[in-house]
């Protein structure tokens, strides 16, 4: 039964970036009730350039947070923000690496002497994992901070560009047309890079269990609810924000949906956490020297709460 | 002017003045170390002063790097901005009828916050240093512009007719009486200018950088060391008042008469 | 000195009917001036085929503008209102804490090195952490136009202050005049030219304010529009919120001005 | 300390040795007068004596004497004929510079006393004094109303009007006129009547509801005279009111303030640089040595009141200004050359 | 359009009936002076005489005249004694005021002559005009060296001091001087060497490199007297160039400037406001009308050179003070109550 108004526990969940598809779920449950359906009187704050979540999580300035990815958990972790991460979003990589299907960098070997930008807020771990895979020194590497714009790209001022599947690529694939693109995926060098985690603060953890299930029941739905209406989400978050573009954004929807169900997620569930994958991330960021230990991994990651929930709920 | 009652206003001592103002920022120091350190404040919320500076230190080789590139961004731009400003002023003095067409204008492109170009410089120049130095110039240009015009404008009428009676032509005029006259204005312009060009920079260099205090900050904010957000902050603020004073101490010695 | 300013008695009533009739005049002409400069950019971006990623027509700006108004509405109102939050409560402040300052000499020597220290520091560092200490509320963004405003009102206020004749200050205290007496007939009125010319930049800077702070995760607004179209590359947007963001500052500055000609109606000599 | 003074003895008398110092008694028999204290007005001729320190002052007029220009003589006891304000020893030094030393003077109920001296001869100094604006030095004596009193004590008593109109410019002329009263604590409203009956007689009627910006400068002057006049107290100071204005428009001020003057009946000392002013207008002109100032000469006008325009070239008038130039000349040399020491004004 | 006008005639010669219009024959055999064209000059006592329209000024001195004070006829051939400047019906009108309107004067070689009127009366517009710097209304007839001319054609050939001193105050008292001789072209060195020499005669020995925030009120004027002089046109325009300063600071700054004109020669047209003034200095005065401003009379100044301070105290200069007087009371009421007529300066 739905909860009345004055039962319903105010709470916050800051997103990593601007309302777009890439939160969808989150604002269809919004819009369908479901966390008042929970008893949960939620409240979607956008994240920007200067945010952080994680940060703003750990100071109980906003409940839950979509933040960054491992990396952001990591490094908060790292530096004693008392963070819990209670479900991963993307369970893959969301970057590739694009260059010019006619240009010089037709493999990773090529981009050895080649200006490579990549945006130094996570994607730059990807980058050099990648190199060392493939024993490429970093240093023979011309690596850039990203601008803001593509343009560089396509313009031929940059060989190797970092996109999101979601953002960048569907930018760069409408504006030189994609058979002109020659993608570098991190998978195909055996890296997979977790991103967009849901975190809450140890004390909410701790003192309100239920909310954050309630809080992970509700955005499941609203999830399931996005997949399986994919033009009414997008309807959605246009509503929140109208200057978007649809046709992007419905791009951007199917490839959140294709990120957030890879791996284990057919089996475990929409938001799972494999620890396999987090301790390989984990290794990674060690190695980088983004950490300067290890955390403590089972008091960062809480599979708890979204284990209470039944996992036929939870699959998507 | 001099007339007595107007001296009443008691020449202090400096150095009273100067030892109040010390003490005031060593209270606050004191005060903000005792409350971050008494409270146990997390670094997230507020560092202490003595970690700050420590990490400073710690950091310093980075932290003059940053200071380097965004003063170079703020110098050039800065520069750059006070020709153009002084530049349109100029032309708008020694040819009368650009005055309705280039004032408007300005007037328009002034009525918009300076920061709300950012999205569209970062697009047009990228995130290098081009677009720092357009912002700046933009930022320091109507300031410095405004108050050149209000300065040239400012001239009484009846030295123009002296000069002119000895058949002095307008650029004559321009030169040796509208520029001197306008100059405590430019003067003035271009000191409030100093610490904008600073910020202007830095917050253009939070929206995309390749460097500078304001990428450190934006970064030192992505990997959660905030140690190091305030550590930039100190500079940067110690890097404007530099600035500040270094274009106050050539404005006395440039300005001598006022 | 004004030498020759002359003491019309009543004015003619033609000239009452013309003092009504000029304003709408001066603002057709603006107008026309305004429709000329869009007209001529339009004709420029199509002769000189800009790309719309540079410039783009002013038509298709205005077809935005026109197609999803709600956004840039809602964005005028909420910006508009932070900034009137920033502006009033600085406002207030600057002008009370220069009054104090006035006053209590040893607290504004103590104080006023680190007021200017604090103007040197970029508020978008502190962004992050007004949102922190406000949450993502109006009174963040306020909070930030509010940072921007009092300094220079403080400053101007007191600079307004001291700039009393002291042979005017004389004469009233030789009339028997108490200190408040001096204050709210002769120093204040006196401060109040300097106090507007403050108030006239903080318009400008209360706006900055509100808009940066938009920047802090915020969901409506014209700091926002102008974010999201920075990340999406959509420039059309940008340049539409670019209007709008005019529309207000010269909105709210003429409102200053406004304010500023009505209560320093006798002209200040400076 | 005392400073070299010449007294002058117009018309009938015989003048006695410049300088002298002349017992009371011998003062008495003299000019026939009756005693009271150590300072009495002639029944006669309504000037002034004084005997202070080595000093002696008498003036006299040959001329008849109108029924309109008595002066304080014609309806005061012998009480009020003690002076109103008396200054003995008055210096005033500042961080670097004595301004005034040693000056001495005293200025009788009714009367109008005009002060010359060259520029920064400490004038101003002195009324700043008077106007309980600025303590003298210790060892200063100022006696207000018969009673030595510190200057702060004259606060609110003595009606000031500076070298300046200084008029606020946000307030009408009628509004500039009332602040006293407003600072005194009358009602506003009952002021604003009273001030507005009196602006015909300063030549302001229909000029109440304008502000000073819309004025002429002498308009403005008389506003910030009538300002003055509506406080009212015994005593009147103006320093320098005409110093701003064009000469012209100066001699019509000059003729409209004794017609004001003529009718209020107030004491007035009043500061001027223009030494045809001080004549025109004073029953007594004292001037002023070059910085630190003190009185060089206090020089009685035995001209007839009311006086028009035409006086100036009265012989008399012009006699007087002769010895009125030949001792300010050498002062006035003094600071003439010396940088900083007169300002424009 | 011809303004009203009196002919005064000082000294022996029995003075015409006022507004009396002689024929030129009969001013000769009056005065008994050679023709030289519409104009002349009496050879016996340095005044000038003008026929023009219907007016007729005549002047002469009772007194012996002094070696130094001979005026122009000292070297001048009768080819000379046409007038340096001559102004007929000049008018100016702006938007909504007619600032002059018939102006007719005309001004000789060598002569000082003193313009008075009261405020806003034009005097101001009438030397804008006459250095260049506005044009007359159309009509108006200006003549200079004897050649017509538009007023524009004047710009750098007369020598123009206004109201205010308007010294630029980064500049030394050198620099300020020197600027006319800057502008014409001139090295600088060479014009600072020039003006250097003169300083002591302007009284300015040893201030050549002070700035004038560091000079009296009554040293920048001598600066600004300096520069005029610098700019070395036989007619000099100086605009009360003694207003702003006290009145006497003034005095001393007379007869300083009437020293410097002795030894210089120019043409000199001064304006003023003060009586004292404009006699003390002028070979003539020509009082102007209130707006729009007209020549209301025209006085000769009979009086000796080289005059010294006594003079405003001698017989003749009282009677003449008394006529200027007498025209000028009517004007300056005129413009005394209209409210924005005298501004504060
Ligand atoms: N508050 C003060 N502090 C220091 N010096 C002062 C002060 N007031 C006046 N003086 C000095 O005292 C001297 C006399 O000044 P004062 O204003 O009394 O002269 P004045 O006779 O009124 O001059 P003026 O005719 O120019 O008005 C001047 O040298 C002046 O600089
Ligand atoms: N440029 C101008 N535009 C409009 N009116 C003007 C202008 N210049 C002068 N006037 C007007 O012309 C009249 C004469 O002015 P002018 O300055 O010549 O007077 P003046 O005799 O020099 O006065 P003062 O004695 O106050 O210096 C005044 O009413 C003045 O307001
Ligand atoms: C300053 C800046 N930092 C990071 C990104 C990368 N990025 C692009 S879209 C997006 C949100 C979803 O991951 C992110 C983080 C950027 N564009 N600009
Ligand atoms: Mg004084
Ligand atoms: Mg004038």
């Amino acid at each position: 039964a739905p909860a009345r108004a004055a039962d319903l526990t105010k709470a916050t969940l800051r997103l990593k970036w601007l309302p777009q598809t890439q939160f969808a779920g989150f604002y269809v449950a919004v819009a369908k009730g479901y966390y008042k359906d929970e008893g949960i009187d939620l409240t979607i704050n956008p994240g920007g350039p200067n945010l952080l979540a994680e940060n703003l999580v750990a100071t109980g300035a906003d409940t839950f947070g979509l933040s960054g990815g491992l990396d952001s958990v990591f490094a908060a972790r790292d530096k004693g923000m008392p963070v819990v991460c209670i479900g991963i979003s993307h369970q893959m990589t969301p970057f590739v690496f694009v260059a010019r299907a006619d240009g010089p960098v037709k493999t990773i070997q090529d981009f050895k002497g080649k200006t490579v930008t990549t945006w130094f807020t996570g994607a730059n771990h990807v980058l050099n994992a990648i190199l060392a895979k493939n024993g490429i020194d970093p240093a023979l590497v011309t690596i850039q901070p990203q601008q803001v714009s593509v343009t560089p790209f396509i313009d031929g001022q940059v060989d190797v560009i970092t996109a999101t599947r979601y953002n960048e690529y569907y930018t760069i694939k409408t504006r030189m047309g994609e058979e002109k693109l020659r993608t570098f995926v991190a998978e195909d060098s055996g890296i997979t890079f977790p991103r967009d985690t849901l975190i809450v603060s140890e004390t909410t953890a701790k003192e309100k269990p239920e909310l954050v299930k309630a809080f992970l029941r509700a955005s499941i739905k609203g999830w399931k609810d996005a997949f399986n209406d994919p033009k009414g989400a997008v309807d959605t978050v246009m509503a929140i924000a109208p200057t978007l573009d649809r046709a992007h954004q419905e791009f951007q929807l199917a490839e959140a949906k294709k990120l957030m169900v890879a791996g284990k997620v057919p089996e475990k569930g929409l938001f799972w956490i494999d620890m396999d994958s987090v301790k390989i991330t984990q290794d990674l960021f060690l190695n980088a020297k983004v950490i300067s230990k290890p955390v403590d991994l089972g008091a960062t990651f809480n599979t708890s709460f979204l284990e209470a929930i039944p996992l036929a709920d939870r699959k998507p | 002017m001099s007339s007595a009652p107007e001296m009443v206003g008691t020449a202090r001592p400096r150095s009273l003045t100067l030892q109040r103002g010390v003490l005031g920022i060593v209270l606050f120091v004191l005060a903000w170390e005792g409350i971050a350190r008494g409270f146990h404040l997390p670094a997230y919320t507020l560092p202490a002063v003595s970690d700050i500076l420590a990490s400073i230190y710690a950091k310093r080789a980075v932290l003059l790097t940053a200071a380097g590139f965004t003063l170079t961004e703020a110098l050039v731009g800065y520069v750059l901005g006070a020709l153009i400003g002084i530049g349109l002023a100029i032309v708008i003095t020694l040819i009368p009828p650009t005055r309705a067409v280039l004032l408007p204008a300005a007037t328009a492109i002034n009525s918009v916050p300076v920061v709300a170009y950012s999205p569209l410089i970062l697009l047009w120049f990228g995130i290098g240093m081009g677009s720092k130095f357009v912002m700046v110039a933009l930022a320091v240009s109507f300031t410095v512009f405004l108050s050149a015009l209000a300065g040239f404008d400012r001239v009484d009428r009846r030295s123009v007719d002296l000069l002119r009676s000895f058949g002095a032509g307008r650029l004559a005029i321009l030169w040796r009486l509208r520029l001197p006259t306008a100059l405590p204005l430019i003067a003035a312009g271009l000191r409030v200018s100093t610490v904008r060009s600073l910020i202007v920079a830095i917050v253009t260099e939070m929206l995309g950088a390749y460097g500078g205090l304001g990428w450190v900050i934006y970064q030192a904010v992505l990997q959660i060391d905030f140690v190091q957000v305030w550590g930039a902050i100190f500079v940067a603020s110690a890097a404007s008042l530099a600035f500040f004073g270094l274009i106050g101490f050539a404005e006395k010695r440039i300005i001598f008469w006022k | 000195m004004s030498t020759s300013s002359l003491a019309q008695p009543a004015q003619p009533p033609s000239g009452a009917s013309l003092r009504l009739l000029l304003p709408l005049l001066r603002a057709l002409r603006g107008l026309a001036i305004l429709v000329a400069v869009f007209a001529a950019w339009e004709a420029l971006v199509v002769a000189f085929a800009i790309r719309p990623y540079y410039l783009p027509r002013p038509t298709v700006i205005f077809a935005a503008l026109w197609q999803t108004p709600a956004p840039y509405v809602q964005g005028f109102l909420r910006t508009l209102s932070e900034t009137l939050l920033g502006f009033v409560a600085g406002g207030v402040f600057g002008i009370g804490i220069g009054l104090l300052f006035f006053r209590a000499r040893a607290l504004r020597e103590l104080v006023f090195p680190l007021f200017i220290v604090s103007q040197t520091i970029p508020v978008i560092a502190f962004g992050a952490l007004v949102v922190l200490w406000f949450g993502n509320t109006l009174l963040a963004k306020a909070a930030i136009a509010f940072y921007l405003t009092f300094f220079p009102v403080t400053v101007n206020t007191l600079l307004g202050l001291e700039s009393v004749d002291p042979r005017q200050e004389a004469l009233l205290r030789s009339f028997g005049a108490s200190p408040l007496q001096l204050l709210t007939r002769l120093q204040f009125p006196t401060a109040l030219p300097q106090i507007f010319v403050a108030l006239r930049l903080a318009s400008s800077l209360a706006l900055v304010g509100a808009i940066v702070g938009e920047w802090f995760g915020d969901t409506v607004g014209l700091g926002v529009l102008l974010l999201q179209g920075m990340y999406t590359e959509n420039v059309v947007s940008i340049w539409a919120t670019l209007l709008v963001s005019a529309l207000l500052g010269t909105g709210f500055y003429a409102l200053v001005a406004a304010a500023e000609r009505a209560f320093v109606f006798w002209g200040a000599e400076q | 300390m005392s400073a070299p003074r010449k007294a002058h003895m117009a018309g009938a008398l015989a003048p006695p040795a410049p300088g002298a110092v002349l017992s009371l008694p011998l003062a008495h028999r003299l000019l026939g007068m009756k005693e009271s204290g150590a300072f009495g007005v002639c029944g006669k001729c309504r000037s002034l004596y004084m005997v202070e320190g080595r000093l002696l002052t008498l003036a006299s007029s040959s001329l008849p004497l109108p029924a309109e220009a008595a002066g304080p003589t014609a309806s005061t006891s012998a009480a009020d004929a003690r002076p109103l304000l008396e200054m003995k020893g008055l210096s005033k030094s500042f961080a670097n510079v004595t301004a005034v030393s040693g000056f001495e003077a005293a200025i009788a109920p009714g009367e109008f006393v005009t002060v010359v001296g060259p520029s920064g001869c400490g004038k101003s100094t002195l009324f700043n004094i008077v106007a309980g604006l600025e303590e003298p030095d210790s060892g200063s004596i100022l006696r207000f109303e018969g009673r030595s009193c510190h200057a702060r004590e004259l606060l609110g008593k003595v009606s000031f009007m500076p070298q300046r109109d200084l008029l606020l410019p946000w307030r009408t002329v009628i509004d500039n006129a009332v602040i006293p009263m407003e600072i005194e604590g009358r009602s506003r409203k009952a002021a604003r009547a009273e001030a507005r009956e009196m602006l015909p007689e300063f030549g302001l009627a229909g000029f109440g509801d304008q502000y000073p910006h819309q004025l002429s400068g002498g308009m403005r002057q008389r506003v910030a005279l009538m300002r003055t006049f509506m406080f009212k107290r015994e005593l009147m100071l103006l320093d320098e009111p005409f110093g701003a204005l064009d000469a012209l428009t100066r001699t019509m001020m000059q003729r409209w303030l004794l017609e004001v003057w003529r009718k209020h009946r107030r004491t007035i000392l009043f500061i001027t640089h223009d030494v045809d002013e001080a004549l025109f207008l004073g029953d007594r002109v004292l001037v002023m040595s070059a910085r630190p100032g003190r009185v060089k000469l206090e020089l009685p006008v035995s001209l007839p009141r009311p006086r028009s325009a035409e006086l100036v070239t009265d012989p008399e008038f012009v006699r007087l200004k002769r010895i009125l130039l030949e001792a300010i000349e050498e002062e006035a040399m003094k600071s003439f050359l010396a940088p900083g020491a007169s300002g424009t004004h």
